[in-house]
């Protein structure tokens, strides 16, 4: 695959199609892929790497990038074009000056659960046949692909790219018994107070270290209400419950409707809180109350926040 | 009218059928192919399970002469769909022990050599449980 | 013995075309309902956040209403019906949360139905109390 | 800091009697800001706004509290007083002591600690508003009519009169619309023809009035007292200026076969036509789809024959643009296509008729002169049954019907029956009725001679199947009240098809940004109370487009809207509400999720430069409020994710305020 | 072309005719109707009621063997095909009942109506073209004047059924002329013919039956086809009247010559 994309990149470098390509290289450690931007085929030969750590949604950079000078190739996993489809709904990207190449899918590893099963000295990881193959520096083993894959791809919705100049890779079908809303009927089944308890639990870990926010494509407000001291609730930390139920629910509503359930909010809170179940919780009810809609999928919908019908179930 | 809620209530989770959407138009009754042979029609079926009356639908012959045609279900302005309402009735009698309308045994007397079998299925189906 | 009786505090958002005068029209009636209950005049139930909704608990509201004119009725013709929409999502999370769904309430109150407004807020009020104290969704700082 | 004056108001006795108004205050004087606090036993009165005007010179006031009456009552009286004393009227807020307060508490003390909490949060209000100002903006003085029909003459005549100008735009190349195809009229019988051609021909005669006839509306721009309207002519292929309506060119035209529109495609008409006899503008118009020089070329016979010079092959459409102050929308209706209703034999057996057909049938002007004959065998029908609500009133998820009741119905068939029972005895009529609706000036009337005069057979039930049999119609009904179900021999069938907005009326509706039911009609501002308004402002609406109508009620609805439309254009400028939605376009991402809940289309977006780091300039998209077309109803401000969107008068750090006041 | 294909039990008995003729036909226009395989009894009339899943589970059952074939499913008998393509609706729709048969069946990958079901006529007029049949008759059957019955299941319910305007279908008509033949303009075509009754109430359904046959007769049909081995029998047996009723597919077999 890494090859496949490297190769298709370096042409379209050399075609001039693009001037720049917006793919992953290698963080701090080998697992930890980081969203990078190559503009020569040194760099890119140098540098970009493709592999099942690569869960980082690269459509949110594309704010600033698709606004530079020359268009920019960009690879996008099935999740990730719909978010891509909804900032282009929401005129935040420059469909022109971006070349979208989707990339097949079959879920993205967790580090976590690997080092979990006492693997040390990662170094790369790729899937085949339900398996991922995992190298370390002390020789590859294999592992269950359901044992190590992070948990939004274990519910994927989709392996369906929404939008694409070209694909490399299979094209898939929308999962429709994904059962991603398991996790939130389970709290639904709970009582208030259990579920205020579970919430307390979680949300009392937050260090407002704002990464859910920087990493979420449909966070991509100029400024935040919560940075905006003219806002009236600006709180750079949140210094008691209150503030950390207020951030969390009014982030959530900020992007219902826009949100695409991409679940780079949970993947990357170092706190390991389940934000994505807030989201969901937003996409549940309103699948429930104003017929089913997926962000991102169809950009010529309303979204149900833009709507009404006179019969809508009442508060 | 309470009398019977406890049928009523079974007749209208076993259809689906919301009779409150009837605007008694009667076209129902105006396509029904069975009109003649009916003593309630399509259109009192409705009505009747409204008000509850579910023992006089169920004790009377009507039921058995639906042809579960669908005809006023796909004509019927509100889409109330009436015959799912004949079912319901049906059903709520042949399902109580010793209520079949029609045994097996009762079969072969009305057997002709060009009956095609799908119409003993039916039979059994729609009179018997 | 006297014992002090719990009052709540009750934010009302009144939207100015139906439900403000709806609160007028309680007050013209003579209608009483629990001063605990004060109201806030918005233009549209619509323009009603829920960073509103929320600083009302965090300053120390005990629960808040929102009414506005019954659907089909409203002066901008569709606001209410966003309200609707919002509120519903917003109630449900708060409830997902595991806040008391009963300290937040959507109302339709007509500028005819005073005797209406009066029942909602005597009847809120009441449902109010009988959870106690928000809890919940509190900020101590804001706590005398 | 603001400097800030508080007016306690007794109201008589009225708020002092629960109240302790000198606590209220005593107390709100030591809020922070307040300068001056008072009260005062009418603060309404001549006296009392002397009073407040005193103290703003005195004290230097910047912003104003009374606790009073409901703002409803006497907001407008003291924001008057202080804009009188040079105060910003908008710096003015009410505490509403009385309805909130005082008639509605009993206790002095709880009523005081009340209105205490009420002054505190109109004093936070304050400290936060801002001068406001009521911009203005100037008014074209013309208007643009777009649908020719009844309901678009009375408005255009009513307001020519007033001494405006007026475009009338329709599509097709006449005006008159569906009344000018009606035989007679209910309840009075008068024939339609002889009532609206003299209308039409005021239209044509009127000089304040412009007919774009064949002319559709192509785009619209602006807002209120400022909108551009570019208008399609479409091609007629005739110089309208010099036709003169002799209809040679119909005569000789030989291509024969286009289908008469006008008479529901009864008969045919030439390649070049009239539609009828009356019409307005009273030129010739050339099908395209049927001319044979058009087509191919070869013909020309048109030409050759007329003596003005009028036929031209080679015009084009042309679009001009106008400019108006208002735009009524009087798009009108039309019957649904009663194909889809298969049971009725609609479009399998001819002589199953639709009443807007039977119009053409019983009309003296149409393809049988006049007399009934059924479109099968051209013979006299002798059993004629009527069918109501074929698409109407039926569920909101059918696929085949509308869920409204089309209300003109009930009445036209009544008046069909009777004319067929009056011309034609010897007939048997019959009509199947759900309910007979005739609500209305002597409608019920109408209906009951029907009934009792002229012997209509009318059944409560509905028709199940209509069948060819041999040369007759088979009927299947049911006769509800009989508790049967009939079997009749028809000659001919008549069908009381729904109406449903013009096809147009969607598109149209989105370049007006008005705002449409899921029905395709026209949104009212307010359903009771601005009735003929669209809640876009400057936007009216006149006639079916609005919803179902009858012609008396249509015309009134005219001129009520023609009365609306003369209120704006007799303003030299329109002062705007200045409480208005407006939006920081540092903070704006270009959403768009402001422009999906605005009621108004006030919101637009436009691309600006704004300076990035280093120097460099970042070109984004921002959005701007409108505010003469904003109403203020703030939907906008939740919608925006970022707070760009904030409401003039009604901030977003305005209600906080109030809520922490409150809440303290 | 290859479709799974549900034959039903009358066709494999007094039907025959209708089975063995269309598949034939289909040879000839080159598409193959792969019999499922140990397919069960539909039950040959669809149970309207929200709380039966034990009568649906056998449609469920061909339409799960369909789908993990990744085929689509031709049926042949009116019949049968209102039964499977309601349930498959059922099953699509209807959260409720899609859960308790799945959970009696107990499957690997539950269902939830994702195969598409097809009337033979529908692959006729879809896949295969009216316009490619019409080119493959070796025998037209010119001057014949057939009545199209469709009777009630193939249309009704319109919404679920989605075969052609349940009102005013043309499909029949379409076909007839296809193949050579003039189809007759009647009114009862899709009128019930009391089929169902034939058993219980003999009167009734020869009531039905000689209004259906009367209405083709006197419109001036020589024929009256049906794709229903239950209309076929009730209208040729208790519909009084001498004019032959027989399967579309025998016709179609006659005009493609391979009957």
């Amino acid at each position: 695959m890494q090859k496949m994309m490297e190769k298709r990149a370096l042409e379209l470098l050399a075609d001039g199609t693009v001037s720049r390509v917006l793919g992953w290289s290698a963080g701090e450690f080998p697992y930890d892929m980081t969203p990078a931007v190559f503009e020569t085929a040194e760099e890119l030969q140098d540098g970009f790497v493709y592999n099942d750590f690569c869960g980082a949604n690269l459509s949110k950079y594309l704010i600033k990038e698709s606004r530079k000078e020359g268009k920019i190739l960009v690879f996008l996993k099935p999740c990730d074009t719909y978010s891509f489809n909804q900032l282009l709904a929401e005129h935040r990207i420059i469909r022109d000056n971006i070349y979208v190449i989707g990339i097949e899918c079959y879920g993205k590893a967790d580090v976590e659960k690997l080092k979990a099963m006492g693997l040390e000295g990662i170094t790369g990881i790729y899937m085949k046949d339900g398996e991922y193959t995992v190298e370390t520096v002390y020789g590859s083993q294999t592992v269950k692909a359901y044992e190590a894959m992070a948990e939004r791809c274990l519910a994927c919705k989709s392996k369906k790219h929404v939008v694409y100049d070209e694909l490399i890779g299979e094209d898939g079908e929308v999962v429709t018994d994904c059962n991603r809303f398991d996790m939130v009927e389970q709290l639904e089944a709970m009582t208030p107070e259990q579920r205020f308890a579970f919430w307390r639990g979680e949300l009392s870990r937050c260090i407002r270290c704002n990464a859910c926010r920087n990493v979420c494509p449909a966070c991509s407000c100029e400024q935040c209400v919560f940075d905006n001291p003219n806002s009236g609730v600006a709180q750079k930390a949140a210094v008691n419950s209150f503030e950390e139920n207020m951030f969390h629910i009014i982030r959530a509503f900020h992007v219902a409707g826009r949100c695409t359930d991409c679940g780079e909010c949970s993947r990357v809170c170092p706190q390991n809180i389940p934000l994505h179940l807030l989201n969901r919780k937003f996409i549940k009810d309103m699948n429930a109350f104003y017929g089913e809609y997926q962000a991102g999928e169809d950009p010529d919908k309303k979204p149900p926040l833009g709507t009404y019908t006179l019969g809508d179930r009442e508060a | 009218m309470s009398h019977s809620n406890h049928a009523t209530e079974q007749v209208l989770r076993s259809s689906g059928v919301d009779v409150r959407k009837c605007m008694r138009c009667g076209k129902c009754t105006a396509t029904c192919p069975a009109f003649d042979e009916m003593e309630y029609h399509p259109h009192q079926f409705v009505y009747m399970v409204e008000k509850g009356e579910i023992e006089k639908l169920a004790a009377s012959p009507s039921i058995y002469k639906c042809l579960s045609c669908f005809a006023c279900v796909d004509r019927c302005p509100r889409g109330v769909e009436p015959a799912k309402l004949v079912e319901a009735v049906r059903l709520s009698v042949i399902r109580k022990q010793g209520q079949n309308h029609m045994s097996p045994d009762a079969i072969p007397a009305l057997l002709d050599e060009d009956m095609p079998q799908q119409l003993f299925v039916t039979a059994l189906r729609k009179y018997s449980k | 013995m006297q014992v002090t009786e719990y009052k709540p505090k009750i934010v009302a958002f009144c939207c100015n075309w139906c439900s403000y005068a709806g609160a007028d029209g309680a007050g013209s009636a003579r209608l009483s309902y629990p001063e605990e209950v004060k109201i806030i005049r918005v233009p549209c139930s619509c323009r009603v956040n829920p960073m509103f909704i929320l600083r009302a608990f965090q300053r120390g509201a005990d629960g808040v209403i929102i009414a506005g004119c019954h659907p089909g009725d409203c002066h901008y013709t569709s606001g209410n019906y966003f309200t609707r929409r919002r509120m519903a999502l917003l109630f449900s999370m708060l409830d997902y949360l595991g806040i008391e769904r009963e300290r937040t309430r959507v109302e339709w109150i007509s500028a005819a139905e005073g005797a209406k407004f009066s029942k909602t807020m005597t009847e809120f009020c009441a449902t109010v109390a009988a959870l106690g104290e928000n809890k919940r969704l509190e900020d101590l700082r804001c706590k005398k | 800091m603001q400097r800030i004056g508080v007016f306690i108001c007794h109201c008589g006795t009225n708020i002092a009697g629960t109240v302790d108004v000198k606590a209220v205050a005593e107390a709100l004087s030591h809020e922070a800001g307040v300068v001056f606090s008072t009260d005062y036993q009418y603060m309404c009165s001549e006296s009392g706004q002397q009073l407040m005007r005193e103290a703003i010179r005195e004290h230097r006031l910047t912003g104003i509290v009374v606790g009073s009456c409901s703002p409803r009552m006497h907001e407008a009286t003291f924001r008057k007083a202080a804009a009188a004393e040079g105060l910003n009227s908008y710096m003015v807020e009410i505490a509403n002591l009385r309805e909130h307060v005082s008639w509605i508490h009993k206790d002095m003390k709880e009523a005081t600690e009340k209105a205490i909490i009420l002054g505190r949060a109109a004093i936070a209000k304050v400290h936060l508003n801002a001068p406001l100002q009521a911009g203005e903006s100037p008014v074209t003085k013309r208007a643009l009519v777009i649908g020719g029909g009844i309901a678009g003459i009375q408005t255009a005549l009513d307001i020519a009169e007033a001494g405006f100008e007026v475009d009338i735009v329709e599509k097709s190349p006449t005006i008159g619309g569906k009344m000018a195809q009606l035989d007679k009229t209910f309840p009075t019988l008068d024939c339609a023809a002889c009532i609206l051609t003299p209308k039409m021909v005021d239209a044509a005669q009127h000089e304040k009035i412009t007919i774009y006839a064949y002319s559709e509306l192509e785009a619209v721009k602006g807002y209120i007292g400022n909108f551009k309207a570019q208008i399609r002519r479409k091609a007629r292929f005739v110089d309208e200026t010099k036709c003169t309506g002799c209809g040679i060119c119909t005569e000789k035209c030989p291509m024969k076969k286009a289908p008469n529109e006008f008479n529901m495609g009864f008969d045919k008409r030439g390649a070049v036509y009239i539609p009828f006899a009356q019409a307005v503008p009273k030129v010739a118009t050339i099908d395209a789809d049927y001319c044979l020089m058009l087509k191919n070329g070869k013909c020309g016979i048109c030409s050759k024959v007329c003596g003005a010079g009028a036929i031209d092959y080679k015009q084009q459409d042309e679009i001009i643009e106008r400019e108006y102050g208002a735009i009524v929308a009087a798009t009108g209706f039309n019957p649904i296509d009663a194909k889809v209703y298969g049971e009725y034999g609609y479009g399998t057996c001819p002589d199953v008729v639709t009443s807007l057909e039977l119009e053409r049938l019983m009309n003296a002007a149409g393809p049988t002169n006049g007399t009934l004959l059924r479109p099968s065998d051209k013979e006299h029908p002798h059993t004629v049954v009527f069918v109501q609500c074929v698409g109407s009133r039926c569920t909101e998820t059918d696929e085949r019907g509308k869920p409204y009741c089309s209300k003109i119905c009930c009445m036209y068939t009544a008046k069909h029956a009777m004319l067929i029972r009056e011309k034609y005895p010897d007939t048997d009529v019959y009509v199947f009725y759900i309910d007979v609706r005739t609500p209305g000036k002597n409608f019920d009337e109408f209906y009951r001679r029907a009934v009792e005069q002229y012997g209509v057979h009318y059944i409560k039930g509905m028709v199940g199947k209509v069948t060819q049999n041999g040369k007759q119609l088979r009927v299947q009904a049911s006769d509800l009240l009989a508790g049967e179900q009939l079997h009749i021999n028809a000659d001919l069938v008549v069908l009381a098809t729904a109406i449903e907005p013009d096809k147009t009326a969607r598109s149209i509706g989105t370049m007006l940004t008005a705002s449409m039911d899921t029905n395709d009609f026209f949104t009212e501002a307010h359903p009771k109370l601005r009735p003929v308004e669209s809640p876009t402002a400057g936007i009216f609406l006149s006639g079916v487009c609005q919803g179902p109508k009858d012609i008396p009620e249509t015309v009134s609805q005219a001129s009520a809207c023609a009365a609306k439309v003369i209120g704006v254009l007799a303003k030299d400028k329109l002062t705007c509400n200045p409480c208005v939605a407006s939006s920081d376009e540092l903070l704006c991402n270009g959403c768009s999720s402001c422009e999906k809940v605005c009621p108004y289309g006030a919101i637009t977006y436009t691309d600006k430069e704004f300076r990035g780091p280093n120097r460099t300039t970042l070109i984004r998209r921002v959005a701007s409020v409108n505010p003469a077309v904003c109403q203020g109803c703030g939907a906008c401000t939740v919608a925006c994710p970022s707070g760009a969107m904030d409401l003039k008068g009604f901030t977003n750090k305005q209600i906080m305020a109030e809520v922490d006041a409150i809440c303290k | 072309m290859k479709f799974s294909y549900y034959p039903g039990c009358t066709l494999k008995t007094k039907g025959k005719d209708l089975d063995r003729y269309g598949r034939l036909c289909a040879e000839a226009l080159g598409f193959t109707l792969q019999e499922l395989p140990d397919w069960q009894c539909c039950g040959a009339v669809y149970p309207m009621a929200k709380d039966e899943i034990a009568t649906k589970l056998s449609a469920v059952r061909a339409l799960v063997s369909t789908r993990d074939a990744g085929e689509e499913l031709v049926t042949l008998c009116s019949a049968c095909h209102n039964v499977i393509k309601q349930v498959n609706n059922d099953m699509k729709t209807d959260a409720d009942i899609a859960l308790r048969v799945n959970n009696y069946l107990g499957l690997e990958t539950p269902y939830h109506g994702e195969t598409n079901v097809l009337h033979y006529l529908e692959v006729l007029r879809d896949r295969v073209g009216f316009d490619n049949i019409k080119a493959a008759v070796k025998n037209p059957l010119t001057g014949r004047k057939i009545a199209a019955y469709y009777g009630c299941l193939l249309l009704r319910p319109g919404k679920v059924m989605q075969f052609d305007d349940p009102e005013n279908p043309t499909i029949l008509e379409d076909f007839i002329r296809a193949i050579g033949a003039q189809p007759v303009a009647w009114g009862m075509r899709n009128e019930c013919c009391g089929g169902y009754v034939a058993v219980e109430d003999k009167t009734q359904a020869q009531k039905r039956s000689g209004i259906v046959m009367e209405d083709a007769a006197s419109n001036g049909a020589d024929t009256v086809i049906t794709a229903c081995p239950l209309c076929l029998y009730n209208l040729q047996k208790n519909g009084g009247s001498t004019l032959p009723v027989v399967y579309f597919t025998e016709l179609l077999a006659e005009a493609l010559g391979v009957k």
